[in-house]
């Protein structure tokens, strides 16, 4: 029977392969960056894991993962934020992919 | 089970200080909002620079490392913060150049006369004061998640510097290079996660006792290099660096290309000396010189198809960067009883050292020359020389140590490398070495020929240049080529601290 | 420590000081007349200096200066040509605009190639001979026109090549050494046997032969030396190839026999010297024929030191040397007296071409000039055998290539039939031819155990004579079919090399589509993720 | 226990992840993303870690939905959605994901026993501080370093954002935050929810110390009442250039700092505690802080100046 913290440590590992597609894949940068998100969370959730197996001493989970995590969101926030009112800029000056320039007929150009 | 532990030594809390002065300052000038931010910045950067030379003297005086513990609570639970030879080297380095750069920057970053404060200058100055305290960090911290959140410092002040200018390409490149850069930050956080579940543990020093040969550890290893070269823009994945380097202003693309690319390089070292089991897996390290290889080769030849200076410039940046990756077959195959004894890690060190001399002066110099000519297309550089020439020859003198011509640091560092090569008989990093040599050579001859051409006819001069500024170009350069006179031999401060690690 | 080695000193450092007071304006104006002065401490320690060695900087750095006979030879030959070429750069250049620019790099291309002659050290050679081969750049592209754009462009990539191949070899020679910068001579003592000698040796003989223009690495010469101003091509024609002449006579163990690269240099520079001519008698300019001379001389002069390599015999150095004097004097004269002519009227013509005719026959080895001497004092070294009839062959080739050079030479002359060229240009050019006839006389002793009587024995005049004999037969002919003789253009092989440069440039338009293509987000980032799989499959399964 | 909920859990945090990437409409793939940090947030309390739970819910879904659901209205007619990538690149990224994730599976599914931790160590030294919650201790404490340095990176991150106001507005307010049509339930939420929101969020403050809670989550309630406030129209957000914003958003790392550099002469260092006065200090510490998130979580949503200052 598999254990409750090895359920959560695929889910993560779930939530990372998906995260990751979208970030390869999706063309506009703001679902990058939603996929970004979703890859971080799944990462933290591997701290979450570390944590919930290092419970002792009385503690329900080992705390120094945990304040990892507390930090990582909030990096991650201040990270969003950036990408968002630089994308936001970006549209409003006229671009709105990555790529710039170059013909690049199948691959990132909006339709 | 319990890892050596860290003295604080006397002199530690220097240390705080070069990670927090920047801060102080950072938020000085966003809280004051004084007239001139630049003001502030001109009472911190001096300070930073005796700061880092007297750790580096605290160091070369007592042969050690110099150690803090904060707060006084013992890694792993605790962070501790230690500069060795090689840190305190590369924050000097760092001083140096922040320094300069802030000396040619009053030109373009000084707040107007006419108002309380200004949108470039303000940032500009608070985001070099947060990048200098982020460097400092990655140098001297010895834990993994500390190193993140450094990483992630650096990347928030290097990404705004990128599109200071607010043009579309600019922001185009800064949104690259800050997605790119969270994918590689996500990927270190990931394997710095599945070591902290295989040892509970992320100070280096415990690591480096506890790491086993196994399917964790080799997967973190591979998410956190590969994570960290993306942040280096190792070819392939330099997607992010031209445009992001060539479109910043001169004085942030001379901090990025010499200083900021190296952080995550500076991270790998650490992490394939101090923390991958050893002996270290050879054909990893033929893997990494491999790439640094590739990225010789392929971007030298970018550089010398470019038609603008800075665009040039940043290739070349991801060219050089590759020599840096060769160290690690040439550090690992030598016969000296540690790998910072042998002749491919001191020239690797060395090469890193030049380079960030030698490019933080060209980008420099491709500023004010930009700045002289009103633009910066190589084939109408004609008349530069006699206009700024004080930048031009800073320029050659520069492109002198990138080419690895003698006398220059760049030479002494490649010599070195070349040195490794042949007498591990890695006889095709060798050839990468000559080969990527005499492309520089090309792509610089290509400039300075432009540049040292009459001016034609219909020539305007846009704007003239304080000769202080042209001078502190020359300064750097000359530091670049001064390096070229160091022995050609291991020095011993640069393996300081690192016998015997905690 | 004597008291003259402060001359060693000033040899390179005055030319330096010069350079450096360029930055004072007033000096920068009148630069040009300083230049016959600056060889000068050059030329007194060719005369008073000897055998002693004098470190600049202290071990680890150990940067060294010592003048051996072999040096001495060259350092006073060579600083005589500087110093007659930069009394002839002084007129000549005058009021020419970027003439400051011209004699900045003629003094650093003129620290260079003294300094080669008499570092001791592993570093200060390269840095020299660095200094030597690229601030010749700045000689050659001169002349802003497309020609000499084009020379200096190729002139910079060989060179650039060179200097690889050069360091590699020299990377090679010190890995076999401990310490962190040896003398040339320990490290050279210590390469035998080294597991790296082969390719030590390769090395150095491709790095130096490409900057004494052996085939098929001279093309860049014929292109290079003919685009100067004519000083400059007297300097580099007969000075700076010397630099490739000097680092095969310091880095080869020359003592210690070696048949089969001795065997391969040899061959290398026969083949130079009979393809320099056969290439040089289709030029017409006559600075391009001597440029192909001197391809074919250099040729020479390797053979003479293959010979010598593949037996070991003691004394090759010296001899070589020697031979390279008098081809440095001589090829110094006649493109400075290229410029004579040039400013000569055909009314006084032949008092300027009798003379040049004399030193283009002493090429060849007419009997009673320094070509006589050389010959013959390189002669035993290729014994009896095919070599040496072959050696002898060549001569035939030089006097045929010369009569084709003294042909085309008259074309020169001034277009006013009064004109005379100025007199401290004549003097200039008097001096070296001067120097030329006698000084190898004066050596001539010291170096070889041979009496200089029997240079002038019946047996060595007939020697030297039918080669010439031949040489000018051949001349003849040639003018009878010379309409039909194909014109090979300069650089010959280099011109079909740049035949390749469409498939360069598309070769470079491929890459940066695959740069565009790799910069593309989705592909960097699959990139990304599949070398971290691929390091961390690396770092877990390979061993 | 039964296994089935976090069952559940997961397979719906799946399906809500494979929702928010697959989404043709991106507001529908922010939705999404909401759900899933809700959901994330159940999965933490699963795990043990309550103060990680709140800070999710606070930041990671609340902050970080309301930032892209703003995104989205203002993209709106600007960006429109790209083609799809073609079928071979999906396949190669596919594959290469699920090879990423089959890596880290294995090792999760084999890991090291018993599992190294280091909650003895932290619970050993917590009486010296007299706090009760550990992550409080590890995050303003042990790991004090890592949480002022990421204090910094919300400052640069406040400056980055600043940094792309066009330079005529420089000092000017960010563009309104107001909902696209005002409506009365949001401004009477707007009127009644500050005050009970501030309780809260001092409460979590306060509470952070010895039970979970602390700085980010209680700053995060404060932040979202300040936005509720400004999206209902009752107040414009501020013009960067106010002073009194500039010293608010410094306020929280210039205490950090100063409580940092008293530890030299109160206890042995840089950012330590004497044991007495352990407790006071971290709480003052972590209430300047929460304000200071507060006003940069608020500014940061608010986006760079769009109005030129009066």
């Amino acid at each position: 029977m598999i254990s409750s913290t090895a359920l959560y440590g695929l889910c993560a590992a779930g939530l990372v392969a998906i995260g990751l597609y979208g970030l390869v894949l999706h063309p506009t940068p703001l679902r990058k960056v939603i996929a970004f998100n979703l890859l971080g969370s799944g990462t933290f959730i591997f701290f979450g894991v570390a944590a919930r197996r290092g419970a002792a001493a009385g503690l329900l989970a080992d705390p120094v993962p945990q304040a990892m995590v507390i930090t990582g969101i909030v990096v991650a926030f201040a990270a969003t934020a950036v990408a968002v009112a630089l994308l936001l800029r970006l549209a409003e000056s006229g671009g709105s992919t990555l790529d710039p320039g170059a013909p690049d007929p199948q691959d990132d150009r909006p339709s | 089970m319990t890892p050596a532990a860290y003295t604080a030594t006397e002199g530690g809390a220097l240390l705080v200080v070069a990670i927090v002065l920047p801060v102080i300052g950072m938020l000085a000038i966003f809280a004051l909002g004084l007239r001139r931010a630049e003001r502030i910045a001109y009472l911190v950067l001096p300070g930073g620079l005796l700061v880092a030379l007297a750790i580096a003297a605290d160091v070369a005086r007592s042969g050690a490392a110099v150690t803090y513990v904060l707060g006084g609570w013992q890694p792993p639970l605790g962070i501790a913060l230690r500069a060795d030879g090689l840190s305190v080297t590369l924050m000097v380095l760092t001083a140096v150049v922040l320094c300069a750069v802030g000396l040619v920057a009053r030109g373009s970053f000084s707040t107007p006369t006419d108002k309380a404060e200004a949108r470039s200058p303000m940032v500009f100055w608070t985001l070099i004061l947060g990048l200098w305290c982020a460097l400092n960090t990655v140098f001297l911290g010895q834990d993994l998640f500390n190193l993140f959140v450094a990483l992630e410092l650096l990347t928030f002040s290097a990404v705004p510097l990128v599109c200071l200018d607010g043009r579309r390409e600019t922001l185009q490149a800064a949104l690259r290079y800050l997605l790119f850069a969270l994918i590689g930050s996500v990927l270190y956080l990931m394997g710095a996660a599945l070591l902290y579940g295989a040892y509970g543990t992320l100070d280096l020093a415990g690591l480096r006792l506890l790491a086993r040969n196994d399917l964790a550890t080799s997967v973190a290893l591979g998410l956190m290099i590969a994570g960290l070269m993306a942040k280096a823009a190792l070819f392939p994945l330099h997607l992010w660096l031209p445009p992001a380097h060539a479109g910043a202003p001169a004085a942030a693309s001379a901090v990025l290309s010499a200083l900021v690319v190296k952080a995550p390089f500076f991270i790998i070292l650490r992490l394939w000396f101090d923390v991958a089991p050893q002996p270290a897996n050879a054909m990893a390290a033929q893997m990494l010189a491999w790439l640094g290889i590739a990225s010789i080769l392929f971007c030298s030849v970018m550089a010398l198809r470019q038609a603008r200076l800075k665009l040039m410039i940043a290739y070349s940046t991801v060219a050089q960067l590759g020599y840096l990756f060769l160290m690690f077959p040439l550090a690992m195959a030598s016969d000296a009883p540690t790998a910072w004894e042998s002749v491919g890690w001191t020239g690797g060190v060395l090469q890193l050292v030049s380079h960030a001399l030698a490019k933080a002066s060209m980008f420099l110099a491709a500023g004010l020359i930009a700045e002289a000519l009103g633009h910066d297309r190589i084939e109408n550089l004609d008349g530069a020389m006699s206009v700024v020439p004080i930048s031009v020859a800073a320029f050659g003198l520069a492109g002198l140590s990138l080419m690895g011509l003698p006398p220059s640091g760049g030479f002494v560092a490649k010599l070195m490398l070349l040195t490794a090569a042949t007498e591990t008989a890695n006889w095709w990093i060798a050839a990468a070495i000559l080969m990527g040599g005499i492309l520089a050579a090309s792509y610089v001859f290509r400039v300075l020929n432009r540049a040292m051409a009459a001016p034609s006819s219909n020539f305007a001069c846009k704007a003239s240049i304080p000769l202080y500024r042209e001078l502190t170009v020359l300064g750097l350069a000359i530091c670049a080529v001064v390096l070229g006179f160091v022995p050609l031999q291991p020095f011993a401060f640069l393996g300081i601290g690192r016998v015997g690690l905690p | 420590m004597t008291e003259w080695n402060f001359l060693l000193v000033a040899t390179l450092a005055l030319p330096l000081a010069m350079v450096v007071a360029c930055l004072h304006d007033a000096f920068y104006a009148r630069i040009l007349s300083w230049l016959p002065l600056a060889p000068v401490p050059g030329l007194l320690a060719a005369l008073f200096e000897r055998g002693d060695s004098i470190v600049i900087a202290p071990a680890p750095l150990r940067l060294t200066l010592a003048l051996d006979d072999v040096g001495a030879m060259l350092l006073g030959g060579a600083s005589l040509l500087w110093a007659a070429a930069g009394l002839y750069a002084s007129v000549s250049m005058r009021g020419k605009p970027g003439s400051g620019r011209f004699a900045i790099w003629w003094l650093l291309t003129l620290t260079g190639s003294l300094g080669v002659f008499i570092v001791a050290d592993m570093t200060s050679f390269y840095l020299v001979f660095s200094l030597a081969s690229l601030s010749a750049f700045g000689l050659v592209a001169f002349e802003d026109t497309a020609r000499s754009r084009r020379a200096s462009q190729v002139y910079m990539a060989l060179a650039l090549v060179g200097e690889a191949l050069i360091l590699f070899g020299f990377v090679m020679l010190v890995s076999a050494t401990p310490g962190g910068n040896p003398l040339i001579r320990d490290a050279v003592a210590m390469l035998s046997g080294s597991p790296l000698e082969s390719p030590a040796v390769l090395l150095l003989i491709l790095g130096f032969g490409l900057k004494m223009g052996l085939v098929p690495l001279h093309v860049w010469m014929p292109l290079a030396h003919p685009v100067a101003p004519i000083p400059a091509s007297a300097v580099l024609s007969g000075i700076i190839v010397k630099a490739g002449v000097i680092g095969l006579i310091r880095f080869l163990p020359l003592e210690v026999p070696s048949p089969d690269w001795g065997m391969a240099l040899m061959v290398l520079g026969l083949l130079t010297a009979f393809y320099g001519v056969i290439v040089g008698i289709t030029q017409e300019h006559p600075k391009t024929v001597l440029a192909y001379s001197t391809v074919s001389q250099m040729g020479v002069v390797a053979a003479v030191l293959g010979a010598g390599f593949s037996t070991g015999a003691p004394g090759t150095a010296t001899l070589a040397a020697f031979y390279a004097l008098h081809h440095l004097l001589v090829k110094g004269a006649l493109f400075l007296g290229v410029g004579i002519v040039g400013a000569t009227g055909s009314r006084n013509l032949a008092r300027v071409v009798i003379p040049m005719a004399l030193l283009a026959f002493s090429l060849a080895g007419l009997p009673f000039t320094s070509g006589a001497l050389a010959k013959f004092a390189t002669k035993p070294l290729f014994g009896d055998g095919l070599a040496a009839f072959m050696a002898t062959l060549s001569a035939a080739g030089s006097a045929f290539l010369m009569a084709h050079f003294l042909g085309r030479l008259r074309l020169l002359a001034n277009e006013n039939a009064g004109a005379v060229p100025q007199t401290s240009l004549v003097f200039a050019w008097a001096l070296v031819a001067a120097a030329s006839l006698v000084l190898p006389w004066a050596l001539f002793p010291e170096i070889t155990s041979y009496a200089l009587s029997e240079t002038v024995s019946l047996k060595a005049l007939w020697a030297a004579s039918w080669p010439i004999a031949i040489g000018l037969l051949m001349a003849l002919f040639i003018q009878r079919i010379h309409s039909i003789i194909p014109r090979i253009p300069e650089g010959d092989v280099i011109v079909l090399l740049e035949r390749l440069q469409p498939l360069a440039a598309r070769c470079g338009i491929a890459l940066e589509r695959t740069d565009l293509v790799l910069r593309r987000w989705p592909v960097a980032s699959i990139l990304l993720l599949t070398l971290a799989m691929a390091f961390g499959a690396t770092l877990q399964f390979a061993r | 226990m039964s296994l089935l909920p976090d069952f559940a859990l997961v397979l719906f945090l799946l399906m809500a992840a494979v929702w928010t990437v697959a989404a043709r409409d991106r507001r529908d793939s922010v939705i999404g993303f909401i759900v899933v940090g809700l959901l994330l947030s159940l999965a933490w309390i699963r795990l043990n870690s309550v103060d990680v739970a709140l800070t999710e819910a606070a930041v990671g879904g609340g902050a970080t939905g309301l930032l892209l659901l703003r995104a989205c209205a203002r993209l709106g007619p600007i960006e429109t959605e790209g083609a799809h990538p073609q079928l071979p690149l999906r396949i190669l990224t596919g594959v290469l994901c699920a090879v990423v994730a089959a890596a880290l599976a294995t090792i999760v599914l084999f890991p090291i026993e018993p599992a190294p931790t280091l909650a003895p160590a932290a619970a050993a030294h917590m009486s010296e501080l007299g706090l009760g919650n550990p992550v409080t201790v590890v995050l303003l404490a042990y790991r004090a370093i890592d949480t002022l340095l990421e204090k910094v990176v919300l400052v640069l991150a406040l400056i980055g954002v600043w940094a792309l106001t066009p330079d005529l507005l420089w000092g000017g307010a960010p563009g309104s935050l107001r909902a696209q049509q005002s409506s009365g339930p949001l401004t009477f939420l707007a009127q009644v929810l500050p005050p009970v929101g501030i309780v809260i969020g001092v409460y979590l403050i306060w509470n952070g110390a010895d039970r979970p809670g602390g700085t980010f989550q209680g700053g995060t309630v404060l932040a979202a009442m300040w936005l509720l406030v400004m999206m209902a129209d009752l107040r414009e957000p501020p013009e960067i250039r106010l002073h009194k914003l500039r010293q608010l958003v410094v306020f929280g790392p210039v205490v950090f700092l100063v409580a940092g550099f008293a530890g030299f002469w109160i206890a042995n260092g840089f950012l330590s505690y004497p044991p007495d006065f352990a407790k006071p200090i971290i709480v003052l510490v972590e209430a300047a802080l929460a304000l200071s998130i507060a006003v940069i979580l608020g500014m940061l949503v608010a986006g760079p100046a769009a109005r030129a200052p009066r």
